[in-house]
């Protein structure tokens, strides 16, 4: 047996649109070798996945193969994928009995309607002639690997009834129900929680070694690849810039975008320059701008909803009783898992959300202090005018049938206070200040890219000339080049308008790069309040010691992961 | 392009295209707007441009069915009736046995078979109509105002007969008929499903952007509307109406108050997508400029609607085109000697037109296929292109 | 009996003292059970025919040939709701029946009548031994039953019965014995015995008191809460239901009650709504001259069918055996005479005896003042018939086959008169537009007439919309009265909304119609368009209102003439002598004509029906007429398949 | 899931409220009442009634009774009794006559629903599968055709057709001969040669709909990242696409259950006359033409009350086939 597993020589793919042709992929390869991972390292659209879907032969349409060789290594020889029929039987032994996929999203990439153990079955039965009774034994044994609790039980369970972390277990389950000799995993762990993502990247280790698997592991993040991988292949518009060991990759980049990608990845890991304002806080100096007492906000008649997993069987909290304030010119980041409640506090704040209970006051420039929880509708726009709210998602955010000057203007004509004209040269002014081109106004907001339409939304979020600026995950949905970019943005403009962020995040390096202080959340709670770099360097809670420790480290030579602190149960 | 990234000692500084074809060239959609957009897609979509095409022929026919048509819709001629239709020959034999350029119908032979109590036509094959553009015909007054007698095709003898698609039982030529009726069918719906697009959007927005017990009532009347018959409405409210009016105006009554019942699928699609949206960021985003709830629902989640709202529009009209040949059937809508399609398939449901005389059910079918086919690929087309922000 | 039915009708109405008595001897030939009956008689569940017949049963003479025992008639109904049909078919049994080629009446249920010289006292006798469908005799008793208890009730007695009245009082019954019976008028009532035949009008025949009496509050206590525990608002409205006298649907809803027709409902309409089946009546008591206990058919079977063109593919498939209602239209005769070979039928031809096609009438008593005064104007509705191209008419909507005619007695009928027929039945828009100038001399814009007023004078006419002759006619008939200036306008509507526009209300300005003002035996009868005597007079509501009570609400007290021509009438229904009552009525067609009334398109040509080739004894010629419920004066209990 | 179904139950009470209401407004709206139709009827038999006799029926009907008068009476009976009211026309209680027609509707209701899943169901999965293709365009133009064509033109149409060159009884679901037959093969195949246009009119016009909707959700879940799940694990591409979109875009064909019975009552009503089928519409327009008001209101009630339990069935039923539902 020959210790490469499977080699990909020249693959190219084109996708037919209706206004062009796309390139896809481009003259790629690379080799899996038994028992080693090779990370195909790339951000959005650079056609990695494409690139893991071709060696199945899954190709969505309009995508089409146009060239090269994906020859896998055999009983019987080496096979040519790339010259197999689309539809023949020889491919779909391939799939999923000699080669397994794993996807980004657990929950779409299960049927929500079969249950588990007939999904896993079914890929048993597929491929081996085994009675049901047998398969379902081995895919209980299956999930059991997957270290899935009360395996036999789970198997009657559907997909939604399980957390995210369990449904990718399941589907690694899945992915090796034949015991295929590659695995693919694309993102596996992207829409996870960091200390999930590092349990489910342990267990795809240690199951790729017991078994002995070729891996083609498929992420943006290079802390994921510093952490996992043997091999590291770099693309960019649909080519393999740069491929080789991930030390070399890591520790002596030769392509300049391997460079740039690496540099904004440690930029962030690094921390920024701290905050001049910093050392004011310290001292508490001056008043909070908002300060928060006792916010609460508990779903009450709907628990039934969210009743899988809560305790306390009736009223759920997703946000309890929390206490916190922010300075002006400060930036506070809230940490925390999915459902901490670190997104209804933002909400909250806003009053977006109704809280349960609690204060919220806020300090005007006047240096008045308003209730916020008491505000009627007309005095909660004026509060509006004064914090806003950046989005996380740049796409759902912007209305697509808005010009961006529309977008943009649309607060400043809302309160009145300009003409048309006025209004327009304000939002010139804010897209210099964002860093767009100001002649760029009169389009639509699909003709931007991500990064851009971010840049957008905090356009409009400056429009008003607010104080307090609440972003939401602002970052989380950008590439990690961009990702810095636009936080640079971010903290330039509060350096220049002197503005108070409530920064929120569950990306440790991205709030430690931004913020002063750092507030971490967990089921509700605030666990841990200080100073950021403390926190992250630090951290005295042990919920924040594990969660900071298994934030994937991008250096190959310090594995963070690997001596990362497990959860007690 | 605008930057995003700073620029990169690199071969590629972007994705790989190329045109579909070699030497094309790759059009940008990326100033365009919405309506530009879904322009483009729209006339992507060859069938559903044709279809566009048909229906703007066809209210084109509507509107100058005074010239198109030969003759008068309800021009009476006795010796003619249940007439087949003719052909239309180009070439007629001369005298001298040769042949000329004459544009012409045959005339018929007519026998009348008194057991049977109906007239036999045989196509006079030596009986030459010679038939023109542009002739003078019967005399009307096109939309009712300008004094006419010009026709775009007919006998150039007026007195001749000319029954390209037959005549019917009363001797009245088809081709006029199914022309003035086009003008008919093609609009008569139109104003019904606008007042229904005006409820179903204001309630539909309403129910979804507030929810709550707002949304429960008019999920309610909803509800009882929707589960109504169709049939005992239309009927209690035909008979209801005042006998004075035209039988136009009656049917155009009706319409409208069945359109007052007829709004519920388009709220209830309204608001599911207020539902949808009302959550979406860019709608909180609003909120949290400052916008009022009006601004919200009319600025920022209606016009997201509106291209969607066509395609429904689109979509009903083809129905009111089939409910109204329904009606007829059932006595309720349309009457002679107002002239629809409704009312010329009405006259043609019965056997005695099936086994002798189908051109009478041929079509006026064949208008209603075309107009409900055209409407439907049309509004399709609509619909896939009227998001084009989608994918 | 053949003798008789040659015997002119008026004839037959007095002379009934002469009518030859038939024997009262018992059976011309040995009574022969029908098949499907031996089994049951073998049982002992039925009696012998010998004892189900009466004493003297009628004997009837089949048209062609005796004919056997068995097999199903096939027929159908549209809709399902109009039962009266149903009286043609198995139930047209009164007293005495008119002739089969309708020149008079001849015995029936009585064997025998006869009257007094001034008609003021008709003396009935049954026939002794007959039954009930359920074996029950039938008697003097049931007739008085039904006199007494139904006719004279206080809160039954709504049952028209016209014919029972005669110079505004009723008649009265008196039993003589359990077969003969008197029925006594104080005014002369000379057309007595022909109204007594006349359709479904005789209801003595129909009352089985030993049934009925139970529903009835005289003879049960308990009827009042028994009608209500059963869901009626009393007992009257229980009874009415189970009596069915009021109304024909709900005489053959049940089949529950006895009956003494040749058929009685076994799966009543409405206990299924496909279906309705009619089944031999055992103690029918006809036979033919052999001897056969009649009728022939076992059953009538009636599909209910919602749509007149099913109803014609099915009669085209061949499986109506005999039916002329509801599918033999003009329109329709090409397609049926192109299937007689498939379906395996043929047709016979009715012989229509009324007025016209259509008659066009318009509101002589209408509210609106302006239009009453032009309707009422001769001159208007003349020229309105002289506008008409009636020909043309003719010969589009009836192929050429018709006479240009008013509504008017037929020219071969000893009453035809001549200038009523054919005044202005002349194409002649000219002349039209000469009288409508002298009376509409100004016109608007678009060349319509205007009144006094300067409004345009527009004429609606409102119609039934199931009259798709009418439709057609008026279709052509618009711009013909449009052409000279008068803007006649058609509304249709639903029968129900017609009945409350036009037959009940007043506020139309015009209408067609039809049927009624028949010539014949009927002209007589129902003069309904030569003289406004019946709410049938739609031309003429608050006249013929103030004829039958000067009164009542909406009576209009008519010109003199037209009182006149009413009084004439009253003559006519006290005249016992037949040569008086058609002298009488040649002067009130005379005045007809004077009056003008209604102006129609032509005679009604021949209609026809379809039978199947294997009926046979039935008629090849028929009348037909309201009053002649076809075929059932043809004697549809000898009709057999060969 | 209980609670959920109560709730539902619990909403359909005011709604039932308003229908029965706006069902006797419906049916008070023509001029006139039920004696106007009875006297046309009689009027055409020759019989003709003074005013007093008019005003006596009237008040035996109750139709001199205010109108509120009258619904109290019906709705009272409906509620405290079960009893819907007597027939005018057809002389029988409501329920009797709503009880014979309700077999061979359901039987026709269900037969022609069956056959619109088979048609619509493989060319609505054709059709997504194969978007754009001519196949796809070919049966959405029939489908649309089938949705175009007048339906009482086609009924009759088809029926001279089966008269013409098939020789066949037409109208109806039996010849006469097998009417009142016990049932044998020979009555079923008679059924089944009746049954045959029918069936094709109401598929030809409900197709289409299905069709499209098939399509439309197919088209969309196609594209789910769960789907490409399927193909990973080796499986052939019908059993991808059978087992696990179509099983999520099936949710429409469930949701249709619900319509099913009242359109068939009310929306296929002209098929069904001129087919001259024996099912409640045709019975239901001739009560409406007849104002015979109580069996009228109770077959719009009825209707109502038949939407209503229709589609608490589909939501039950697709709860039952999604878990998502169901466990939500």
């Amino acid at each position: 047996m020959r210790d490469t597993m499977l080699s990909v020589r020249n693959l190219s793919l084109d996708f037919h649109l209706r206004t062009h042709i796309l390139h896809a992929v481009r003259d790629v390869s690379f080799d899996l070798r038994r028992g080693k991972t090779l990370c195909l390292v790339g951000e959005s659209g650079s056609g990695k996945s494409v690139t893991a879907r071709a060696l199945m032969r899954i190709i969505d349409k309009p995508g089409r193969l146009v060239g090269g060789q994906i020859l896998l290594d055999g009983p019987d020889g080496v096979v040519d994928i790339a010259a197999l029929p689309e539809r023949g039987r020889e491919i779909l032994a391939l799939r999923g009995g000699r080669i397994g996929l794993v996807f980004q999203e657990p929950m779409s990439s299960l049927s929500p309607v079969h249950t588990v153990g007939s999904q896993i079955m079914e890929a048993i039965r597929q491929h081996r002639k085994l009675s049901k009774k047998d398969a379902r034994v081995r895919a209980a044994d299956l999930l059991r690997q997957v270290e899935i609790p009360d395996p036999e039980r789970m198997l009657d369970r559907y997909t939604f009834e399980f957390s995210g972390g369990m449904r990718q277990r399941a589907m690694i389950a899945m992915a090796l129900a034949c015991d295929p000799d590659i695995l693919i995993a694309d993102e596996p762990t992207t829409a996870l929680d960091v200390t999930t993502q590092a349990e489910i990247l342990d267990l795809i280790r240690r199951l790729q070694q017991e078994r002995g698997m070729a891996m083609l592991l498929i992420t943006h993040d290079m802390g994921v690849v510093a952490e996992t991988a043997d091999d590291v292949a770099v693309m960019r518009y649909g080519r393999i810039v740069e491929n080789g060991p991930v030390d070399r990759i890591f520790h002596a980049p030769t392509h300049p975008y391997t460079r740039q990608l690496l540099d904004a990845t440690m930029k962030l890991e690094r921390g920024a320059a701290g905050s001049p304002a910093t050392a004011l806080f310290e001292a508490k100096a001056v008043e909070p701008v908002i300060s928060v007492r006792g916010l609460t906000k508990s779903y009450g008649s709907v628990g039934k909803i969210f009743g899988f997993g809560s305790g306390n069987g009736g009223a759920l909290k997703a946000v309890d009783n929390v206490d916190f304030d922010l300075y002006p010119g400060e930036s506070l980041g809230i940490v925390g898992e999915s459902g901490s409640g670190k997104t209804t506090l933002g909400r909250l704040v806003l009053r977006i959300t109704e809280p349960t209970s609690g204060r919220i006051t806020y300090r005007t420039a006047e240096g008045r202090e308003i209730d916020v929880t008491d505000l009627n509708k007309a005095e909660l726009r004026a509060y509006h005018r004064d914090v806003r709210l950046i989005f996380q998602d740049p796409f759902a955010s912007l209305n697509p049938r808005m010009t961006v000057r529309q977008i943009i203007a649309d607060p400043l004509l809302v309160s009145g206070k300009m003409t048309d004209q006025q209004a327009g040269e304000k939002v010139a002014e804010l897209l210099k200040m964002v860093g767009l081109d100001p002649l760029a106004m009169e389009r639509y907001p699909h003709a931007f890219s991500g990064g851009q339409r971010q840049r957008i939304g905090i356009a409009r979020a400056l429009a008003l000339e607010p104080r307090v600026i609440i972003a939401d995950e602002a970052t989380s949905a950008l590439d990690v080049s961009i990702r810095s970019q636009i936080l640079d943005l971010l903290l330039s403009i509060r350096q220049r308008l002197g503005l108070s962020f409530l920064f929120i995040s569950h990306d440790i390096s991205v709030v430690r790069y931004f913020c002063d202080r750092v507030v971490v959340m967990h089921k509700g709670h605030i666990v841990e309040t200080g100073d950021a770099e403390t926190i992250c360097t630090d951290p005295s809670a042990p919920y924040t010691r594990r969660l900071i420790s298994s934030v994937p480290n991008p250096d190959p030579r310090n594995k963070r992961m690997l001596h990362r602190m497990r959860a007690s149960s | 392009m605008l930057a995003d990234s700073r620029p990169l000692p690199s071969i590629d500084a972007g994705p790989a295209i190329s045109p579909l074809k070699p030497g094309g060239s790759i059009t940008s959609e990326a100033a365009a707007g919405q309506w530009t957009l879904i322009r483009h897609r729209f006339f992507r979509n060859k069938v559903a441009a044709f279809a566009g095409c048909v229906i703007l022929l066809l209210y084109l026919v509507g509107a100058f069915a005074e010239f198109l048509a030969p003759g008068l819709p309800n021009a009476s001629r006795p010796q003619y009736t249940f007439a087949p239709p003719q052909r239309i020959s180009f070439f007629a034999p001369t005298a001298g046995g040769g042949h000329e350029f004459l544009p012409h119908v045959k005339g018929y032979r007519i026998e009348i078979e008194p057991q049977a109590l109906r007239r036999t036509f045989v196509i006079d094959e030596n009986k030459v109509i010679p038939i023109g553009f542009f002739v003078d015909g019967p005399a009307y007054r096109l939309w009712g105002m300008i004094p006419m007698k010009t026709h775009l095709l007919g006998p150039l003898d007026s007195r001749e007969p000319m029954y390209l698609l037959g005549s019917d039982r009363l001797g009245r030529d088809l081709l006029s008929r199914l022309i003035y009726g086009t003008r008919i069918s093609m609009s008569i719906g139109l104003v019904g499903v606008a007042i229904s697009l005006t409820l179903g959007v204001v309630f539909g927005a309403i129910s979804g952007f507030y929810g709550g017990w707002v949304d429960t009532v008019i999920q309610r009347i909803i509800e009882i509307v929707s589960a109504m018959p169709t049939i005992p409405l239309w009927l209690g409210l035909a008979a209801a109406i005042p006998l004075t009016w035209s039988p136009l105006s009656v049917y155009f009554v009706v319409t409208l108050i069945v359109s007052l019942l007829g709004w519920t699928g388009l709220a209830r699609e309204v608001r599911g997508r207020f539902f949808a949206l009302r959550g979406e960021d860019f709608v909180t985003a609003a909120r949290l400029d400052g916008s009022r709830e009006r601004r919200i629902i009319f600025r920022h989640i209606l016009p997201s609607l509106t291209s969607h709202i066509l395609a429904v529009v689109t979509l009903a009209v083809p129905t009111m085109i089939v409910a109204e040949t329904s009606l007829s059937f059932l006595g309720v809508g349309l009457k002679p000697p107002v002239v629809s399609w409704g009312v010329l398939l009405q006259d043609a449901q019965n056997v005695r037109s099936v086994a002798t005389a189908p051109w009478l059910l041929i079509w006026p079918s064949l208008a209603v296929v075309t107009a409900v086919l055209s409407f439907n690929f049309f509004g399709d087309g609509l619909r896939d292109a009227a998001d084009p922000y989608e994918s | 009996m053949r003798e008789f039915t040659r015997r002119n009708f008026l004839a037959a109405g007095t002379a009934a003292a002469l009518l030859p008595c038939f024997p009262s001897h018992g059976f011309a030939a040995e009574p022969v059970e029908p098949d499907t009956l031996k089994s049951l008689v073998e049982a002992g569940k039925l009696p012998p025919v010998v004892d189900r017949l009466p004493i003297n049963p009628m004997v009837v003479t089949p048209l062609e040939r005796v004919g056997k025992h068995g097999g199903d008639w096939k027929s159908a109904i549209v809709g399902g709701g109009s039962l009266s049909m149903l009286f043609r078919y198995q139930a047209y049994e009164p007293l005495l029946r008119y002739a089969p080629d309708w020149s008079g009446v001849v015995p029936n249920v009585a064997e025998h009548y006869e009257s007094n010289a001034e008609a003021t006292e008709f003396t009935f006798r049954l026939r002794k031994g007959m039954k009930w469908s359920d074996g029950a005799p039938f008697t003097t008793e049931d007739i008085m039953f039904w006199y007494e208890d139904v006719f004279s009730y206080e809160g039954l007695n709504d049952v028209g019965q016209n014919h029972l009245t005669a110079g505004g009082k009723r008649a009265r019954f008196e039993a003589v014995d359990d077969v003969t019976f008197k029925v006594l008028f104080e005014k002369p009532n000379g057309l007595f015995p022909l109204r007594l035949a006349w359709a479904n009008d005789d209801q003595t025949t129909r009352a089985p008191k030993h049934y009925l009496k139970q529903f009835h509050a005289k003879y049960n206590p308990n009827a009042e809460e028994e009608a209500k525990a059963k869901g009626a608002s009393g007992w009257i409205q229980l009874f009415q239901r189970e009596a069915g006298l009021v109304v024909d649907n709900e005489f053959f809803q049940n089949s529950r009650r006895p009956v003494i027709h040749a058929w009685k409902m076994t799966v009543a309409p409405g206990e299924t709504t496909d279906r309705a089946i009619a089944e031999r009546n055992p103690y029918y008591w006809k036979v033919d001259p052999q001897g056969n206990q009649l009728p022939y058919l076992d059953r009538i079977v009636y599909q209910m069918v919602s749509d007149p063109q099913v109803l014609l593919l099915k009669a085209m498939q061949g499986e109506i055996d005999l039916m002329d209602q509801y599918i033999a239209t003009p329109a329709n005769r090409a397609v049926l005479y192109d299937a007689q070979q498939q379906g395996g039928f043929g047709f016979y031809t009715l012989n229509s005896t009324e007025t016209n096609e259509m008659v066009f009438q318009l509101n002589l008593n209408h509210p609106d003042e302006a239009k009453r005064k032009l309707f009422n104007n001769r001159d208007f509705r003349a020229a309105l018939s002289m506008s008409l191209d009636r020909q043309a008419i003719i010969d589009t909507v009836f192929i050429g086959q018709g006479t240009v005619s008013q509504p008017a007695i037929r020219p071969e009928d000893p009453l035809y008169n001549e200038r009523l027929a054919t005044q202005h039945t002349q194409y002649d828009p000219d002349a039209a537009n000469a009288l409508l100038d002298a009376i509409l001399p100004n016109k608007d814009g678009e060349g319509f007439r205007l009144d006094e007023n300067g409004r345009r004078v527009t004429v609606i006419f409102e119609i039934d919309q199931a009259r798709a002759t009418f439709l057609d006619i008026f279709q052509l008939a618009l711009p013909m009265f449009q052409a000279v200036g008068v803007d006649v306008q058609m509304r249709t509507m639903d029968r129900s909304l017609w009945e409350v526009r036009v037959r009940q209300g007043i506020e139309y300005d015009a209408t067609a119609h039809r049927f009624g003002g028949n010539g014949g035996i009927a002209a007589i009868l129902d003069p309904r368009y030569f003289l406004p005597n019946t709410t049938e007079a739609l031309y003429a509501k608050g006249w013929q209102l103030w004829y039958r009570d000067p009164s009542s609400k909406g009576a209009v007290e008519p010109p003199q003439p037209v009182r006149e021509a009413l009084a004439l009438y009253d003559q006519v229904l006290g005249s016992p002598d037949p040569e008086e009552q058609k002298r009488l009525m040649a002067q009130i067609l005379e005045s007809a004509a004077d009056q003008f009334y209604v102006f129609g398109i032509c005679l009604p040509s021949d209609s026809y029906g379809v039978v199947k080739n294997d009926m046979v004894n039935v008629a090849k010629t028929m009348p037909n007429s309201w009053g002649y419920p076809t075929p059932a004066p043809a004697n549809p209990e000898t009709f057999f398949k060969a | 899931m209980l609670a959920y179904i109560i709730r539902r139950v619990l909403y359909m009470v005011p709604t039932l409220f308003g229908m029965s209401l706006i069902a006797f407004m419906i049916i008070q709206l023509p001029p006139g009442d039920y004696l106007t139709s009875l006297l046309s009827t009689m009027a055409d038999g020759g019989q003709n009634l003074d005013e007093a006799t008019i005003a006596r029926l009237r008040s035996q009907y109750g139709l001199d009774q205010p109108v509120y008068v009258q619904y109290l009476v019906w709705i009272t009976g409906i509620l405290t009794r079960g009893d819907f009211g007597y027939s005018f026309e057809w002389n029988q209680p409501v329920s009797t006559l709503i009880w014979e027609r309700m077999g061979s509707t359901l039987l026709i209701s269900l037969a022609s629903l069956f056959l619109v899943w088979a048609i619509s169901l493989p060319i609505g999965i054709y059709s997504a599968v194969r978007r754009h293709s001519f196949g796809d365009h070919a049966f959405t133009f029939l489908g649309f055709i089938g949705l175009a064509v007048p339906n009482f033109i086609l009924a009759l149409t088809l029926m001279y057709v089966g008269y013409r060159f098939f020789g066949q009884s037409v109208g109806g679901i039996f010849s006469p001969q097998y009417a009142d037959a016990p049932w044998s093969m020979a009555k079923f195949l008679d059924m089944l040669s009746h049954m045959w246009i029918p069936l094709i009119v109401i598929a030809m016009s409900g197709t289409a709909a299905m069709i499209r909707v098939l399509r439309a959700n197919l088209s969309d879940e196609l594209s789910r990242p769960y789907v490409v799940t399927a193909r990973a694990k080796g499986l052939p591409e019908y059993k991808v696409i059978l087992k696990y979109p179509v099983r999520i875009a099936l949710n429409p064909f469930v949701s249709s259950i619900g319509w099913v019975l009242p359109d068939l009552v009310s929306g296929v009503t002209i098929t069904a006359i001129v087919l001259n089928l024996p099912t409640a519409g045709p019975l239901l327009l001739r009560a409406l033409v007849g104002q015979d008001m109580y069996l009228a209101g109770s077959f719009i009630l009825l209707m109502g009350v038949l939407t209503l339990v229709g589609m608490l069935i589909s939501d039950i039923l697709l709860a039952v086939l999604d878990p998502r539902i169901r466990f939500n």
